[in-house]
């Protein structure tokens, strides 16, 4: 690798690496708690923050590079030891964890600043940390038990978070379908993880790796498909999603930019822990459904995730169902990644897996930086509705820069970080037809078309989301006369933009991390290597960003050399956007972001269900041709709220109105009651005899 | 017996315990002042917890204590229910104090009520005291019926009309509940006598020790007249009717005490009975029967949550689904789920009390228990507020508070005794009353106050009690002592005793 | 490595295309004009334009930001630096061991992406318009050209082109019948993405027909020549890719000056025929509905699929 | 021989105890029943001086003596004395939920319910038990029916004091009064149970103006 950190275990053991981010996030909490004084209580809160996050960063490193970290706290609680178990699947979503979050409370010492204002900052820093912190604790505890506590706790800290600006109603009600679901998806976990431990008689995650391929076959799949709904939830995908668009838009920027980027990836997380670490995932062809699941699930989640982001009003909702586009193209590689296992097809499972990680970090990285983007946006111009912004890139060069970085890469262009993940998906897909099954051939085959359509529809996505909000020209007074957002926010997107562009370009340098950290088995090169992908017996396909670069900046420099030698120079003159000659062309002849989907709605009219409402005002009623005012309204069902959730939660509601009517207030029906209860059970205790 | 030995060793402590209260309401009853009452009623209870915790030692290193005789037997399981009634009770006189005071000073109540409540609140920590440590069942029975009816003096404290009528209610359904109980009690007794004559045939101990040799069938019917009984007055359903009723008009410290620790004694009562009938005939019987009733008790408790409209009801119908799960534990049995019901039955004695203690304050600031019309509290009242918020958490068993650990223990003790449809559908209705539970409290604790609301808090003797509770919650939820966990741990070889399934 | 020969022909044949492209369109106009019964103009015309768009002065629009003024050159540098991976008369080209077929794709996408944001830059009607159409195009066309190379890449191996190209090589038609379902989805984006028609008319400028032009609309002098040629060499790129991809015979498999001529001479009838049948075609048919349009694009991801399906079986 | 008639002497008190209880389950006014449950407590300590008699166990004769004192002498007394300012509309059980004709009928299967449930149950050839403990369980029966079917809150009290004859009948048959103090404890908690339930009474008639407990549903879930 090329940066080696050894130097500093030199000094540091391993433990001490862990304790320290841990003691300083829960300074950070206190202090932040403590500060009544505002002005003090960011940097208190944050700046710990943010040093933890440096130790959380050169922590994993270690990890990844060195040996493993395990430690374990016996009696606190009866039956369950605390047990940290710090290897380097949870190295890698620690590192991930620490670069956001080092990002996020960089960028949070500005951002937090509106809030100084109206709301207690000192409680916002405490639950920022402690959400830092527990993520943390989650992917490093080792023990079903305490795993579950940290879970809990995740969840119930970020609740508080969504939360956090509780005097609008919305906010209220997303943060309770947000814990609602999440917790729903808590009890299917515990579930699975008790399955487990009823074969195993322990709830510690060791005896689990130990035992767990002795499981009978029927245990396994429950194992499976419990944690994979479960998890799922958390990471949000379809149909379980519906909590996401509305808790992440509800959150502060910052937090949202913290869930999007990372919380989600503790679904990942754990899935990965169930299906290669535990569950005994025995490597045999009748575990390849699994991985069906998985691309199904995936390629229904980025479809319909991507769909939903492209006619979506609200900034940072867009962005969220784009989270839940991600998740699905993440799962992908990774059910890939086990359908190809499950066919001892190692080389390419590697190849899927190593495509899955890379967008896990990737997706953490870009969804971050456009969270804090689009927070930076909300922070200027306090609205989160792209039909009323526009032209900010007059007034905000920087955030509009790092936002199109950000784009860029999300949307998968070369030679940002996101194409090359993408690339590597596809090349799983094209490698798929090794797998001795023609079934699974082409309905992987199948799978490319919603992997290929969500590709393209994510870049109809953020040329509008980018286009409509950053360019041409404001379209109302939000818009207006504001001012490019604080330094340190500046900086903390920056930051992960500069992770874009490296991961973009070093390919290799990703790869190698990741292989290290999973132990796979392919050798890590040098950084600046293309990558080379020998997936079968013909030609090998080769991928190498620095020499793309260096096309690139040689086209570059020969175009221009060659227009400016046959054109030489010429002026340039601004003058009004060409309006037909009818002049004063204003804002509101602009294309709006509605009309600009249009023709998406139309396609997908299966999907969208819209239906237009158009409402005109005459000047005389007699006549339909003289029209004052016209007002035009386009609406969009979502057929998973409609279709599942309402039906289920309705008639849940009338069983339960059945039940609870038994107290009827009458004394005389209670004694009945236990009546006829002793009774029956008195005669069937006598028939039984 | 001689005097000498009355006043030796355990009689000497258990003769103690049981004079602290009764001279507390002999003092109460003398002194008819405010202030001179609620200083006894306070230091009684002060006085019993001290006591308490002597005791519960002493079992620690000595697992068992007999006194008078065979008539006072106190064990690691009895000292498990001693101890939330020592808690609890002091933590409500303390709480009283406020609460009463207030009542006092708006004039809803005057002199005479107020000594009749301290009165009653001594009256019922002695009856409770004794539920726990008599070994003559007889005498168990007839202070549980004792029980019953100081609470409904309790709660007829008041001429409201919904207090009059809940207190009706309780007094005719606990009465006849409690005739089922000592029905089957007696049956007991008659196979005890059966089995061998001897004058204390009475006492647990002796049945315990002829378990082996009753006769089936009549421990069969003899347990469902148990069940019946002592299930009224502990709130299982179908037969929880009176509890939401009765919990929610009662004075909210009472409520607190009857929520809290009453619902414990009873279901004391019907596990000491389980022993024996899974000692004679396997505990596969009355796990069945228990764990039926919970199950129903936790759907019904789930379903009338959703449309509750008044706070403390809401609080009483939590009441019965935690006391089904504490029976589902008990029912599905092995050390996790004995173990996890007796933590239960702890944790849900500390969580109660202090939601109860909340929503009293709530009330007497809001002065409405309607949920709709409380909102904002976090903004309102911080203190209370937030210790509302962590009750309502820990009751619906988030970690990291204490609740979430038994419940753990409870429902991975249900899939290990193969209990599949038993245990799914309790996740099931565990995870519906999750959210709207959750619903109810979140939108209390947040939001916008009414404006006619005026901010402040109610005083520090409003909050004291709450926070000791609160306190309490969150240490009992990351770290358990080891002497607890030893006390625990020997309860429940003492009801696994039987065998269990 | 590839030896250096190797590299001066790879860079050869890209510069090739990159200076062959406007012909293609001069050569296409002119079949157009001969069919409508016109003289037409030269075909070498549009060099004529380029040149002379070089040497105006441009008017930029003041609503418009940076975005707009480089989103030409990114065009350029894209588009040009996708010819890199093309093989044209020699089977492979060097610079297959810096990038694949799927990263053509990417570039084609990166020039895209700037053009439709300048089109948006320019807060004029137009550009909204036809950055609308062109997202429902592409949003539809890039599947089903990734599952057209989904398909040639399974049948030859990898996606890399040089590969696919050398095996096509020394392969044929008929043993692959999946290519054909391939070639013919391969068609259709090539008109879809060119702009042709039935899809969009490039030589007109009413706001009905026009797609890619609206984005443009601002557009003039250097920065127009850089787009009109970034285009044209996009044309020449998908119409290289059908030759050499499903009809690669006369192609030069070795560097030696002879087959280097040979495979030069052929490609540029090969390319030329093509040209001036999707020529007449266009003459034929007159263009469709903008609604109708994504039925076409099915159409193409249906054949292509039909393509996997027959690969498999 | 002797044996044989205190037999017959039992069954047929039995019997007689049976039949007085239906004298209360028929009877609608308050004096009525009242005065029926007088009698059937006069009844019930006969029997228990009958018992007395059978197992020569002296305590049972105090038990019996206390029966007559406390049950048909100061429970009647207190009743009448709380209840002597109602209005007579509360004291009459103006429409039970099963008409009382009907309710015989349903006391009567209640009965052979007992006699049903009971025959498991071991009597080891005791004569006491094996003829009363059916009856008991049939009183406790008929009084929680008695409850579930009156809407009157004042009759209730009957199905209550019924119940807790049927207990101690029970009590004393199984356990032959060896546990006279529990026994004590019972008789004071019952009595103890009676004289807040009239307490309760008053409060209700004064608040709700009625004795139906009909009207005590304010507190419900519906």
């Amino acid at each position: 690798m090329l940066w080696d950190p050894h130097w500093l275990t030199i000094m540091i053991s391993n433990l001490a690496l862990f304790q320290i981010p841990i003691l300083l996030f829960l300074v950070g909490a206190l202090s932040g708690l403590l500060s009544r004084n505002s002005r003090l209580a960011r940097p208190m809160t944050f700046v710990p923050a943010m040093i933890g996050s440096i130790f959380t960063i050169i922590f994993s490193i270690d990890i990844i590079t060195g040996t493993s970290l395990k430690l374990t706290i016996p009696h606190m609680l009866p039956f369950f030891n605390v047990e940290i178990f710090v290897d380097g699947i949870s190295a890698f979503f620690i590192l991930i964890i620490g670069i956001v979050s080092f990002a996020v409370s960089l960028y949070s010492i500005g951002y937090s600043k509106e809030y100084e204002t109206k709301k207690r900052i000192s409680i916002f820093g405490f639950l920022f940390n402690i959400f830092i912190l527990s993520m943390i604790l989650v992917v490093s505890s080792n023990n079903a038990f305490y795993f579950l506590i940290f879970w809990e706790l995740m969840s119930l800290v970020s609740f508080f978070l969504v939360i956090y600006d509780h005097d609008k109603e919305e906010n209220l009600k997303s943060g309770i379908t947000y814990l609602v679901m999440t917790h729903f998806g808590t009890a299917l976990i515990f579930v699975s993880f008790l399955l487990g431990y009823i074969q195993t008689g322990s709830f510690s995650f060791d005896s689990l790796r130990e035992s767990s391929a002795s499981f009978p076959w029927l245990v396994k799949n429950l194992v499976f498909v419990f944690a994979f709904i479960g998890f799922g939830v958390k990471a949000g995908i379809v149909p379980l999603h519906t909590w996401l668009p509305h808790a992440h838009p509800s959150a502060p920027s910052n937090v949202s930019a913290l869930m999007s980027a990372v919380m989600i990836k503790m679904g990942i997380y754990g899935m990965v822990r169930t299906v290669f670490d535990f569950s005994g995932f025995g490597a045999s062809p009748d575990f390849a459904w699994w991985g069906v699941l998985m691309v199904a699930v995936g390629s229904i989640s980025s479809v319909s995730g991507v769909l939903y982001a492209v006619i979506e009003r609200d900034i940072k909702r867009a962005l969220a169902y784009s989270s839940i586009e991600n998740i699905g193209i993440i799962l992908i590689g990774l059910g890939l990644s086990v359908i190809f296992a499950a066919y001892h097809l190692v080389a390419l499972s590697v190849l899927a897996f190593i495509a899955s990680m890379y967008h896990t970090i990737n997706h953490a990285i870009f969804k971050g930086l456009l969270f804090m983007g689009a927070g930076s946006v909300v922070y200027a111009t306090h609205s989160k509705n792209i039909e009323d912004l526009g032209g900010i890139i007059k007034q905000m060069p920087w955030t509009t820069l790092l936002f199109l970085i950000g784009a860029a890469s999300i949307v998968g262009l070369p030679p940002f970080n996101g194409f090359v993940s993408e690339w590597l998906t596809l090349q799983a897909f094209l490698s798929s037809y090794q797998i001795p099954s023609a079934i699974l051939q082409i309905s992987i085959a199948f799978a490319i078309l919603p992997f290929a359509l969500t590709i393209g529809i994510a870049s109809a996505t953020f040329v509008r989301l980018f286009g409509i909000t950053f360019l041409s020209r404001a379209r109302n007074r939000h818009a207006l006369n504001i001012k490019e957002v604080p330094r340190s926010m500046i900086i903390g997107m920056a930051v992960l933009a500069a992770a874009c562009i490296l991961l973009g370009i070093l390919a290799s340098l990703g790869i190698s991390l990741i292989s290290s950290a999973f132990h796979l088995p392919s050798q890590p090169s040098s950084p600046l290597d293309g990558i080379m992908l020998q997936n079968n017996a013909k030609n090998a396909v080769h991928l190498s960003m620095p020499f793309v670069l260096i096309l690139f900046s040689a086209m570059a420099v020969g175009a221009f050399g060659f227009i400016r030698t046959i054109g030489g120079k010429t002026g340039k003159t601004t003058y009004g956007t060409w309006d037909c000659g009818v002049g004063n062309l204003n804002e509101k002849m602009e294309y709006t972001a509605t009309s600009l989907s249009q023709p998406i709605r139309a396609v997908f009219k299966v999907f969208f269900k819209p239906h237009n409402i158009t409402s005109k005002e005459l000047f005389v009623s007699t006549n339909q041709y003289l029209i004052k005012s016209i007002k035009f309204n386009s609406i969009t069902k979502n057929i998973f709220e409609e279709s599942l959730y309402q039906p289920i939660i309705s008639s849940t509601l009338r069983v339960l109105d059945k039940i609870r009517r038994i107290q009827t207030g009458k004394i005389n029906s209670y004694l009945l009651y236990i009546m006829i209860t002793a009774v029956l059970l008195l005669l069937f205790v006598r028939l039984s005899h | 017996m001689e005097l000498a030995d009355i006043f030796s060793g355990s009689n000497r402590a258990i003769l103690a315990l049981l004079l602290t209260p009764a001279m507390g309401a002999v003092l109460v009853t003398v002194a008819r002042q405010k202030r001179i009452s609620e200083i006894v009623t306070i230091s009684t209870a002060f006085l019993i917890l001290i006591q308490v915790f002597f005791i519960v030692s002493k079992i620690i290193s000595e697992k068992t204590i007999t006194a008078f005789g065979n008539t006072f037997y106190i064990d690691s399981f009895g000292a498990i229910i001693l101890l939330p009634i020592s808690i609890v009770g002091l933590v409500s006189a303390m709480y009283s104090v406020n609460y009463m005071g207030r009542q006092y000073d708006n004039g809803m109540i005057d002199m005479k009520h107020i000594t009749r409540y301290y009165q009653g609140l001594n009256v019922f920590l002695l009856t409770m005291l004794i539920v726990p440590i008599a070994n003559n069942m007889g005498i168990m029975w007839v202070t549980v019926e004792a029980t019953t009816l100081v609470s409904v003096l309790l709660i007829m404290l008041y001429f409201k009309q919904n207090a009059i009528e809940s207190a009706w209610k309780y007094l005719i359904i606990a009465t006849v509940g409690l005739s089922f109980a000592l029905i089957g009690i007696t049956f007991f007794y008659y196979a005890n006598i059966n089995v061998e004559n001897s004058s204390d045939a009475m006492n647990w101990t002796e049945m315990m020790h002829n378990s082996k040799l009753f006769d089936p069938n009549l421990v069969k019917i003899a347990f469902i007249f148990i069940l019946i009984g002592f299930g009224t007055k502990a709130g299982l359903a179908p037969m929880h009717t009176w509890l939401p009723d009765a919990h929610s008009e009662a004075p909210t410290p009472v409520s607190a005490l009857l929520s809290g620790v009453l619902l414990n004694c009873a279901f004391y009562c019907i596990v000491r009975f389980h022993i024996i009938s899974s000692s004679t005939i396997g505990p596969a019987f009355s796990s069945q029967l228990l764990i039926i009733l919970a199950v129903i008790s936790v759907g019904i408790a789930a379903a009338s949550i959703y449309f509750q409209k008044d706070m403390k009801r809401m609080l009483a119908f939590s009441s019965v689904e935690h006391m089904g799960v504490i029976s589902l534990g008990i029912g599905f049995g092995g050390l996790l789920g004995v173990y996890g019901a007796l933590l239960q039955i702890i944790n849900h004695a500390i969580v109660k009390p202090m939601m109860f203690f909340a929503s009293g304050t709530i009330t007497q600031k809001y002065e409405t228990k309607a949920i709709s019309k409380i909102t904002g509290l976090i903004k309102v009242m911080p203190a209370t507020g937030v210790l509302f918020l962590i009750g309502g958490l820990a009751l619906v068993g988030m970690p990291p508070f204490n609740i979430f650990l038994s419940e753990f223990l409870i429902l991975g003790a249900g899939l290990k005794s193969g209990q599949f449809l038993a245990t799914s559908l309790v996740i099931i209705f565990l995870v519906i009353t999750f959210a709207v539970f959750l619903r109810h409290v979140i939108r209390m604790v947040f939001g916008n106050p009414f404006p006619e609301i005026k901010k402040g808090s109610m005083g520090r003797l409003a909050i004291i009690p709450v926070a000791i509770l609160g306190s309490l919650v969150f240490i009992l939820g990351v770290y358990i002592p080891e002497q607890l966990q030893t006390l625990v741990h020997n309860a429940s070889a003492i009801i696994n005793q039987g065998g269990s399934t | 490595m590839p030896s250096i020969a190797e590299i001066v022909i790879g860079i050869v044949q890209s510069l090739f295309i990159i200076a062959f492209s406007p012909l293609m369109v001069g050569i296409m106009n002119k079949t157009k004009a001969r069919t409508q019964k016109r003289i037409g103009s030269s075909v070498f015309q549009p060099y004529y334009d380029i040149i002379k768009l070089v040497r105006k002065d441009e008017v930029i629009s003041d609503q418009s930001s940076w975005i707009f003024r480089s989103s030409p050159w990114i065009n350029f540098v894209a588009i040009g630096t996708a010819v890199f991976f093309i093989p044209v008369f020699l089977s492979y080209s060097p610079f297959g061991l810096v990038g694949d077929i799927l990263l053509v794709i990417g570039l084609f996408a990166l020039a895209r992406f700037f053009t439709m944001l300048a089109g948006l830059d320019v807060s004029s009607s137009f550009g909204g318009f036809g950055v609308s159409r062109d997202m429902m195009m592409s949003m539809l066309l890039e599947p089903a050209l990734f599952l057209t190379i989904f398909v040639v890449s399974l049948t030859y191996g990898g996606s890399n082109i040089s590969g696919i190209v050398a095996a096509s090589a020394n392969s044929s038609l008929v043993s692959h019948p999946q290519l054909l379902f391939a070639m013919i989805a391969m068609f259709v984006i090539t008109l879809g993405e060119t702009g042709r028609l039935p899809f969009g008319n490039s030589s007109t400028h009413l706001e009905l027909t026009m797609i890619h032009e609206a984005m443009v609309l601002e557009y003039s002098g250097k920065s127009l020549a850089l787009i009109e040629w970034s285009s044209a060499i996009k044309q020449l790129i998908l119409l290289s890719l059908i030759i050499n991809i499903f009809v690669p015979w006369g192609i030069s498999s070795s560097v030696s000056a002879p087959l280097l001529t040979a495979g030069l001479l052929v490609f540029i009838v090969k390319v030329s025929l093509l040209a001036i049948s999707i020529a007449f075609l266009e003459s034929r048919v007159a263009r469709w509905r903008l609604f109708r349009l994504p039925d076409l694009i099915a159409m193409a991801i249906a054949s292509s699929m039909i393509g996997v399906v027959f690969f498999y079986l | 021989m002797i044996i044989m008639e205190t037999n017959q002497i039992m069954i047929f008190s039995g019997a007689i105890l049976l039949i007085a209880t239906f004298g209360i389950v028929t009877r609608r006014g308050f004096a009525d029943w009242l005065g029926a449950y007088r009698y059937q407590s006069i009844v019930l300590a006969a029997v228990t001086a009958l018992i007395a008699y059978v197992t020569g166990i002296w305590e049972i004769y105090i038990a019996a003596g206390l029966t007559l004192v406390i049950k048909s002498i100061i429970i009647p007394k207190v009743l009448l004395y709380v209840t002597r300012n109602l209005e007579i509309e509360f004291k009459v059980e103006t429409n039970p939920y099963v008409s009382l004709r009907a309710s015989v009928i349903i006391s009567a299967f209640l009965v052979a319910l007992s006699y049903f449930l009971t025959q498991q149950i071991p009597f080891k050839s005791d004569q006491i038990v094996s003829t009363y403990l059916p009856i008991s369980i049939a009183l406790f029966l008929i009084g929680l029916f008695v409850i579930v079917n009156r809407r009157s809150a004042l009759n209730q009290v009957v199905g209550l004091l019924i119940i807790e004859n049927g207990l101690f009948l029970f009590t004393l048959t199984l356990t032959h009064g060896v546990s006279l103090i529990i026994e004590m404890g019972i008789f004071a908690d019952i009595l103890i149970g009676i004289i807040i339930s009239s307490i309760l009474l008053l409060r209700i008639s004064r608040t709700f103006d009625s004795l139906d407990v009909g009207k005590l549903q304010n507190l419900r879930d519906d």
